[in-house]
C-alpha cells in the first residue's frame, strides 16, 4: 500500500509539473510592455512554487513508503513532540520567501496602478453593458463630449448606445465604435465605464484586466508593442451573455492609425 | 486564576471556565459581539454612502432633534431601570425585580412609540422607500420630499439602521417580558401584536411591521415549550446584557444619522 | 439568598427523551443533531455533485439534451453555476465538518455531557435546514435560480431585470444566505461557550486534540463572520424589494433607467468578502484539525509541534480578517489597499506552511497503517499542497492580472477546497464511523473510493491550471465564441470525462456508507486504538456520553509509542505518565 | 454541568451586591449630560468634520461606560474583557479599509 501511494503521488506530481514545464498550455504571446516584466515575475514564481511543490511532494511520498508499518521488521515509532529550531528555521524560510516574492513584483505593481497615464497618450473611453462593448474616441477636440443615462438605447448601436448628449459642444465630434483601434509603441489611456451591471476589460495579450464599475470611471493604461488583432473579453460575470462579450483591438501602426481617425471623423460630418 | 473565581465548597467536574463566569452569559456576549458586528457593517455601509455623496443633506432641525433627544433620554433612563432589575434579583427580591424589568419594558416602550410616531410623520412628509405606500391624500412636497428624491441613500440608510435599532428595542421588549412574566406574558404580546395592527393604517409600515409581535409569540412559545423553567437571576442579568447593548448601539446611531444630519435655523 | 430560585436550574439538565419526535426531530441531543447535520451536508453534497456533472456536460456538449431535463440554456448553466457553488460552500463544507462531526464529537472529545446550550443547538440545526429548503425552492420558482454565482455581486444580483433568475430566485436566494447566517451564528456561539466553560477535570487547553481546536477556531471565525455577511445580505434584500441604492448606482438595464442612484458596488464587494475569506478557513480547519490528529494516530507518533500547530491555526484565524481584498484586485479598489492585501495575503501562507512541514513531520520516523481515514488524510496533505500552492500566485496583484476569474482560480479553490477540505469530511467519517454507528466501514470500497477520488479530482481540477494560465476565463457557459478557447476544448472534454468517473466514484462511498451500517463488522470501543476521550466511552456512546461518570484527564492527546508504556499508546484518561510534556 | 453553573451564578449575583447601588445613577446621570452635551453642540451648527470627531469621542466614553458599569464588564475577569473587547475593536478597525474605495468615489465617479 505505501508503495502504491508513493507511485500515484510521484505520478500526479510529475505530470502536473511536467506540463507546466513543457508549457503545453501557456501564456498567449505578450503583445504589450508591461507583459516582459510579468511572464519574468511569472517564471520566477512559478520556479521558486514549483520548487515547493515537488519537494512536499516527493517527500510526502517518500515519508509514506519509507515509514510504513512493516510489522515486527519495523521498528518502534519515535517519540517526539517535535523540535522548535526546525519550526523556527521553516517559519522565517517561507515568511522570507513570500515577502520576498511581493516586494519583487511590487514595482510592476506600482507602474501598473499608481501611476496614471503620460500625458500624450491615446484616450480612449470603453463602456461595457450587456454583452457588448464600445469604444469612445474624443476626437479631435481631445473632449469626451458629456453622456446621459435617458438617452442610453443599446438598440441604436454607437452614439447612442452609451447615451451620448449630442447637445453638448464637445461631443460633437466625439465617435463610437465597436472595435477598438491603437496605435502602436503610444500609451493608451483607457476609461472604463460600465451601463448595466460589472463588466471586466480582459485583453490576455496585453496582460491587462480591470472591472468596469457602474458609477464609476476608471482610468488605466497600457502600451502595445506588436500590432496585430487582440481578441478582448469579459472576465467578470455580467449575466447569460457574458461568455459571448467579445471585441477585437487591432493595434495598427501610427498612420493606419491616423487614416482610420480621419475617415471616422468625415463619417461624422 | 480563574481557579480563584470558584467557590470552593462547590463540587465540579469541570475545569474552571476561561471567562470565569456562567455559560449564558458567555453566550449572550458573544452573541452581541457578532451583532455589534452586523451594526457594525450597517453603521458602515451608512458612512460609505456619505462619504461617496458630496453634499449629504441635513434635513432634521429643532423638532426632530428634540424628540430624538428625549427618546434618547427614555432608553438611557431604561437602561438604569435595568440595572436595577438585575441588582434586585441577585438579591433575590423577586418583586422589585419583576417591578424594575416592567418599569424597562415602559421606557422601551416609550421609545419605540415616540420613534414610530416620528417615522410616520417623516414618511408624511415625503421622506419615503419606494416600498412604502403613499398615505393618500396629499403629495408630498417639501424639503424631506426633495431629499428623498435627491439622495435616495439618505432614506435608505435612515430606515435601514433606525428600523433595524427598532426591532432590537421591540424584540428586547419581548424577551424582558417573557423573563418577567414568563408564559403569562403570550397573551399579553398576543394583545399587543392586534392592537398595533389593527390600531395603525393600512399604508403605514407599522400595519405590517407589527407581525414582528406575532412571530416573536410564536417562537417564544416554542422555547416555553421546549424549555419550561423558572427564570433566575442569571437570566435577567442575561436579558440584561442584551437590553443594555441596545442602549449601546443607540449610542452610536443617534449621533451619526440624527445629530450628524441636523442644522438648527 | 436566592439559592431557592437556582434549585429550578438542575431541571433542565435534560434527561433521556421517550418520544420519537423528541428523540429524533428536535432532539436536543448533540450526537443527534450532529447526525442530522451530517445527513443534510450528505443530500446537499450529492445535489451540488449533480449540478456540476450536468455543468461539465453542458460545458463540452452545449446542445446536449438530456433525459428528464432537456437541453441546458446558458443562463442554465449560470444558476447551475451559482447554486452548485452556494450548496457547495455553505451547506456542504460549514455544515459537515463543524455542524456534523463538530456537533458530535467536540463535546465527547473534551469531556462533556452535551454542548452548553441544547435548545439553541436545535434551533441552530433547523433554521439550516430550513435554509437549505428555502435554496432549493430557488429552482422551481418562475425564472428557476439566481445566475449571479454564489458571490452574488450587485448590481447583478441586485436589479430583478438582470437576467432570468435575477426574480424570485435570488430573493430566495439571499433570504436562504440570511437564515443560514443566523443558524452559523448559534451553532458559532454555541461552539464557543462549550469549549471555554465544559472542558472536564484536566482537559486544559493545552491538552485538547487538535479537532477541538480547530472547531474552537472555526466558531470564533464564523462568530466575527456571519454577522457582517448577515446584514450585507439584509441590504441587498432592501436594494432588490425596497427600491433602496446601496449597492446600486445610477445605471440603465436593458434600456431603462433601473431607478436607483448613489449606490457602490464595491461595497458589497467588501462586505461578502470581509466574511468571505474567513469563510474559506472555516471551511478548511476542521480538516486541518482533523488530519493533525489521524496522522498522529496511525503513525503511532505524537503530533510534530502541537503548540506550533495551535498557534498556526490561531494566527490563521486572526490574519484570515485582514485579507479579504486579495478577491479585489482587479475590482476598482484602491490599488494601494490591493498592495497592502497582498503583503497580509502572503504572510497568512506561512503559517500554512508551517502545518504543512508539521504533517510531513509528524510521519517521519512513523509507523504508518494504511487505514481508510489514514489513507485520506495523507491525500489530504498532497491536495491541500497542491490547491494552497496556486494561492501565492494569486496573491500577488501582479500575477492576479492575468489569472483572476479564470479557471486558474477555479482550479485553485476546487483542489484545496473542493476536495482537500472534503477528504477532511471523508476522513471523518471513516474514522467515526464505528463510534457514531457501532460498525466499521468497509475497508477495501475504502480503498477504492480513495483512489478513485485522489485521482479522479487531480485529473478534473488540475488542468483548470492550465486553462487559468491560457486565459480560459471562469463561469463562462460556451467555449464556442472566444478564438483563443478553442484550442482548449480537448482539456475540457478531458475533464468532463474525469468527472463522470470521479462522481461514479462517490456512490461507492454512499453504498459503502448505509451498507455498513447495516452489515459492517461490529465495531470494539476502541477499534484504531487512539488515545482521545471520544474512544473511552462505549459504541455508540450513551445519552450523556459517558453513563453517568465524568471522565478526568491526565494526559495529552497524542501519547504514542511511549517509550516504557505497557501499550503502544496511552490514554488521555489513563494515570499520568511520569514525563509531562 | 448544573452544579457548576449555579456556583457561578450565585458567586455573581454575590458580587452585584458588593458594589453599591450608587454609581448606577452617577453613570446614568453622566450618560444623560453628555448626551445633554452632544445635543448643545447640534445647536452651534459647527463645521462637521470637528462636530463628528466630537461626538465620535464622547460616543466612545458613553459606549465605555455602559459596557463597564451597566454590562458590568468592569468586573468581569480580565482573559475575558481583554479577548471579547480586542477581538471586537480589531474588527470593526478593520472595516476602515473601505473608506479608501468611498472617497475614490468623489474622484473617479461619474457626474
Ligand atoms: C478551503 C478554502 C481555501 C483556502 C484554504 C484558500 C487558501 C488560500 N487562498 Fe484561496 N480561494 C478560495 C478558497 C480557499 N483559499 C476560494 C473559494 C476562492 C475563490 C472565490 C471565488 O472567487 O469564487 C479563492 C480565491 C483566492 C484568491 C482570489 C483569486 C482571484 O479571484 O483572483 C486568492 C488571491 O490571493 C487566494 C489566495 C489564497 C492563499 C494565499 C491561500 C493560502 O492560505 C494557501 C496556503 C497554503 C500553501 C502555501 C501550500 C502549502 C504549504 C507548503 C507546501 C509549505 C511550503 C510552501 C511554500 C514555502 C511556498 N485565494
Ligand atoms: C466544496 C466545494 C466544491 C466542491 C466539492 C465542488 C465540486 C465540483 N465542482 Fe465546483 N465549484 C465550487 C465549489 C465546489 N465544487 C465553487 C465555490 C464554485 C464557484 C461557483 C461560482 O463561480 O459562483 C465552483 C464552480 C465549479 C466550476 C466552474 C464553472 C465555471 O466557472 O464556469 C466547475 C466546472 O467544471 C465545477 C466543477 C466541479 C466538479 C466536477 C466537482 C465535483 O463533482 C468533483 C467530484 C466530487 C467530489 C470529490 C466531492 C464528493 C464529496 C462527497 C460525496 C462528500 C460526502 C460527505 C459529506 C459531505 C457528509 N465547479
Ligand atoms: Cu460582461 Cu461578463
Ligand atoms: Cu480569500
Amino acid at each position: 500500500m505505501g508503495l502504491v501511494l508513493l507511485v500515484v503521488i510521484w505520478l500526479i506530481t510529475f505530470l502536473s509539473a511536467y506540463f507546466f514545464i513543457a508549457k503545453t498550455w501557456w501564456l498567449p504571446a505578450g503583445a504589450s510592455v508591461a507583459a516582459a516584466g510579468i511572464d519574468h515575475h511569472f517564471s520566477t514564481t512559478y520556479i521558486l512554487m514549483g520548487a515547493v511543490f515537488v519537494a512536499a511532494q516527493v517527500i510526502l511520498g517518500y515519508f509514506v513508503w519509507r515509514y510504513r508499518d512493516r510489522g515486527s521488521a519495523s521498528p518502534q515509532a519515535q517519540y517526539s513532540h517535535g523540535n522548535n529550531t526546525l519550526e523556527i528555521t521553516w517559519t522565517v524560510l517561507t515568511s522570507i520567501l513570500f515577502i520576498g516574492l511581493v516586494l519583487m513584483s511590487s514595482s510592476i505593481w506600482a507602474s501598473e496602478r499608481f501611476r496614471p497615464a503620460a500625458p500624450g497618450a491615446v484616450q480612449v473611453e470603453v463602456t461595457g453593458m450587456q454583452f457588448a462593448w464600445y469604444f469612445r474616441y474624443p476626437g479631435t477636440d481631445g473632449k469626451f463630449g458629456a453622456t446621459n443615462p435617458e438617452l442610453q438605447d443599446a438598440s441604436a448601436g454607437g452614439e447612442g448606445a452609451i447615451g451620448l448628449d449630442t447637445k453638448d459642444p464637445a461631443s460633437k465630434d466625439d465617435f463610437v465604435t465597436g472595435t477598438m483601434y491603437v496605435p502602436v509603441n503610444r500609451e493608451v489611456e483607457v476609461i472604463l465605464r460600465a451601463e448595466d451591471v460589472i463588466h471586466s476589460f480582459f485583453v490576455p495579450a496585453m496582460r491587462f484586466k480591470q472591472d468596469a464599475v457602474p458609477g464609476l470611471a476608471i482610468h488605466m493604461h497600457f502600451t502595445p508593442i506588436t500590432t496585430g488583432d487582440y481578441e478582448i473579453a469579459c472576465s467578470q460575470l455580467c449575466g447569460l451573455g457574458h461568455y459571448k462579450m467579445h471585441g477585437i483591438l487591432k493595434v495598427v501602426s501610427q498612420e493606419d492609425y491616423d487614416k482610420w481617425l480621419a475617415a471616422r471623423e468625415a463619417e461624422k460630418q | 486564576m480563574s481557579e480563584a473565581t470558584l467557590p470552593h465548597e462547590m463540587p465540579t467536574v469541570y475545569e474552571p471556565s476561561l471567562f470565569g463566569t456562567y455559560s449564558k452569559k458567555i453566550g449572550m456576549w458573544l452573541f452581541l459581539m457578532s451583532d455589534s458586528l452586523t451594526f457594525g457593517a450597517l453603521l458602515y455601509a451608512y458612512s460609505y454612502g456619505r462619504i461617496s455623496t458630496p453634499n449629504w443633506p441635513t434635513p432634521f432641525h429643532s423638532e426632530s432633534i428634540v424628540n430624538a433627544t428625549i427618546m434618547t433620554a427614555f432608553l438611557l433612563t431604561s437602561s438604569l431601570t435595568m440595572v436595577l432589575a438585575v441588582r434586585a434579583s441577585a438579591e433575590g427580591n423577586a418583586k422589585s425585580q419583576r417591578l424594575w424589568l416592567l418599569a424597562t419594558m415602559a421606557c422601551g416602550a416609550g421609545f419605540v412609540l415616540l420613534h414610530g410616531r416620528e417615522w410616520s410623520k417623516l414618511i408624511a412628509e415625503g421622506l419615503t422607500l419606494p416600498v412604502f405606500p403613499h398615505p393618500p391624500g396629499h403629495e408630498a412636497a417639501g424639503e424631506f420630499a426633495n431629499v428623498a428624491k435627491n439622495v435616495p441613500q439618505f432614506p435608505a440608510t435612515f430606515f435601514g439602521l433606525t428600523g433595524m435599532h427598532m426591532l432590537h428595542v421591540t424584540l428586547g421588549i419581548v424577551y424582558l417580558g417573557i423573563v418577567a412574566l414568563r408564559r403569562y406574558f403570550i397573551p399579553i404580546l398576543l394583545a399587543l401584536w392586534l392592537a398595533a395592527w389593527l390600531g395603525t393604517p393600512a399604508y403605514s409600515p407599522f400595519h405590517y411591521g407589527a407581525h414582528v409581535l406575532l412571530a416573536a409569540a410564536v417562537v417564544c412559545s416554542i422555547i416555553l415549550w421546549l424549555k419550561p423553567k423558572v427564570y433566575d437571576s442569571s437570566d435577567v442579568e442575561v436579558a440584561g446584557l442584551y437590553w443594555h447593548f441596545v442602549d449601546l448601539v443607540w449610542m452610536f446611531i443617534f449621533p451619526l444619522v440624527y445629530l450628524m444630519s441636523a442644522k438648527i435655523l | 439568598m436566592a439559592t431557592g430560585e437556582f434549585a429550578a436550574h438542575a431541571a433542565h439538565a435534560h434527561a433521556a427523551p421517550t418520544s420519537w419526535i423528541r428523540k429524533y426531530v428536535f432532539s436536543l441531543d448533540h450526537k443527534v443533531i450532529g447526525m442530522q447535520y451530517y445527513f443534510l451536508a450528505l443530500t446537499a453534497v450529492f445535489v451540488g455533485m449533480i449540478l456540476s456533472l450536468l455543468m461539465r456536460i453542458h460545458l463540452i456538449w452545449p446542445s446536449a439534451t438530456l433525459p428528464f431535463w432537456g437541453e441546458i440554456k446558458p443562463e442554465t448553466y449560470l444558476s447551475l453555476l451559482t447554486m452548485h457553488g452556494t450548496i457547495m460552500v455553505f451547506f456542504v463544507l460549514t455544515t459537515a465538518p463543524q455542524g456534523g462531526f463538530g456537533n458530535y464529537f467536540l463535546p465527547i472529545q473534551i469531556g462533556a455531557p452535551d454542548m452548553a446550550f441544547p435548545v439553541l443547538n436545535m434551533l441552530s440545526f433547523w433554521v439550516t435546514a430550513l435554509a437549505f429548503i428555502v435554496m432549493l425552492a430557488a429552482f422551481f420558482v418562475v425564472g428557476g435560480a439566481p445566475l449571479h454565482g454564489w458571490t452574488g455581486y450587485p448590481p447583478l444580483s441586485a436589479l430583478q431585470s438582470a437576467g432570468p433568475g435575477e426574480g424570485l430566485g435570488a430573493d430566495l436566494w439571499v433570504i436562504s444566505i440570511a437564515l443560514f447566517c443566523l443558524g452559523a451564528l448559534m451553532s458559532a456561539l454555541n461552539f464557543i461557550t462549550t469549549t471555554l466553560d465544559m472542558r472536564a477535570k484536566g482537559m486544559t487547553m493545552m491538552r485538547m486534540p487538535l479537532t477541538c481546536w480547530s472547531w474552537f477556531i472555526t466558531a470564533i471565525l464564523g462568530l466575527l463572520a456571519f454577522g457582517v455577511l448577515l446584514s450585507a445580505g439584509i441590504l441587498l434584500l432592501l436594494d432588490r424589494n425596497a427600491g433602496t441604492s446601496f449597492y446600486v448606482p445610477l445605471v440603465t438595464i436593458n434600456g431603462q433607467l433601473a431607478g436607483h442612484k448613489g449606490g457602490s458596488p464595491l461595497l458589497w464587494q467588501h462586505l461578502f468578502w470581509f466574511f468571505g475569506h474567513p469563510e474559506v478557513y472555516i471551511a478548511i480547519l476542521p480538516a486541518m484539525g482533523l488530519c493533525s490528529q489521524l496522522l498522529s494516530v496511525f503513525s503511532r507518533k505524537p503530533i510534530f509541534g502541537y503548540k506550533a500547530m495551535v498557534y498556526a491555526m490561531l494566527s490563521i484565524g486572526f490574519l484570515g480578517f485582514m485579507v479579504w481584498g486579495h478577491h479585489m484586485f482587479m475590482s476598482g479598489m484602491s490599488p494601494y489597499t490591493a498592495f497592502a492585501f497582498s503583503i497580509m495575503t502572503m504572510a497568512i501562507g506561512v503559517p500554512s506552511a508551517i502545518k504543512t512541514f508539521n504533517w510531513l513531520g509528524t510521519i517521519w520516523r512513523g509507523r504508518i497503517r494504511f487505514t481508510s481515514p489514514m489513507l485520506f488524510a495523507l491525500g489530504f496533505v498532497s491536495l491541500f499542497v497542491s490547491g494552497g500552492i496556486s494561492g501565492p500566485f494569486l496573491a500577488q496583484p501582479v500575477l492576479d492580472i492575468q489569472l483572476h476569474d479564470t479557471y486558474f482560480v477555479v482550479g485553485h479553490f476546487h483542489l484545496i477546497m473542493g476536495v482537500a477540505s472534503i477528504f477532511g469530511i471523508f476522513a471523518a467519517t471513516y474514522y467515526w464511523f464505528p463510534k457514531m454507528f457501532g460498525r466499521m466501514m468497509n475497508e477495501s470500497l475504502a480503498r477504492w473510493h480513495f483512489f478513485i477520488s485522489l485521482i479522479g479530482t487531480y485529473a478534473i481540477f488540475m488542468p483548470m491550471h492550465y486553462l487559468g494560465m491560457a486565459g480560459h476565463l471562469r463561469r463562462y457557459s460556451q467555449l464556442t465564441e472566444l478564438n483563443y478557447l478553442h484550442g482548449l476544448v480537448p482539456l475540457q472534454t478531458f475533464m468532463t470525462y474525469a468527472a463522470f468517473v470521479t462522481i461514479a466514484g462517490q456512490f461507492i462511498f454512499l453504498f459503502n456508507l448505509f451498507w455498513s451500517m447495516k452489515f459492517g463488522k461490529k465495531a470494539s470501543d476502541n477499534p484504531w486504538e487512539a488515545t482521545t476521550i471520544e474512544w473511552t466511552t462505549t459504541t455508540p456512546p450513551p445519552h450523556d456520553n459517558f453513563g453517568g461518570h465524568m471522565p478526568v484527564v491526565n494526559n495529552g492527546p497524542y501519547e504514542y509509542s511511549v517509550p516504557g508504556a505497557p501499550r503502544d499508546y496511552v490514554m488521555q484518561t489513563d494515570p499520568p505518565l511520569a514525563k509531562a510534556h | 454541568m448544573e452544579a457548576d453553573q449555579i456556583a457561578i451564578a450565585l458567586r455573581v449575583a454575590e458580587e452585584q451586591r458588593h458594589h453599591g447601588k450608587g454609581q448606577f445613577f452617577w453613570v446614568w446621570g453622566a450618560l444623560l449630560v453628555m448626551t445633554a452635551i452632544e445635543v448643545y453642540l447640534t445647536y452651534q451648527n459647527m463645521q462637521p468634520v470637528r462636530m463628528l470627531t466630537i461626538l465620535m469621542g464622547l460616543s466612545l466614553v458613553k459606549a465605555g461606560l455602559i459596557i463597564g458599569y451597566f454590562m458590568h464588564m468592569k468586573f468581569e475577569i480580565s482573559r475575558m474583557k481583554w479577548l471579547t473587547m480586542a477581538s471586537l475593536v480589531v474588527c470593526l478597525a478593520l472595516m476602515m479599509i473601505f473608506f479608501p474605495d468611498a472617497l475614490r468615489i468623489l474622484s473617479l465617479g461619474v457626474k
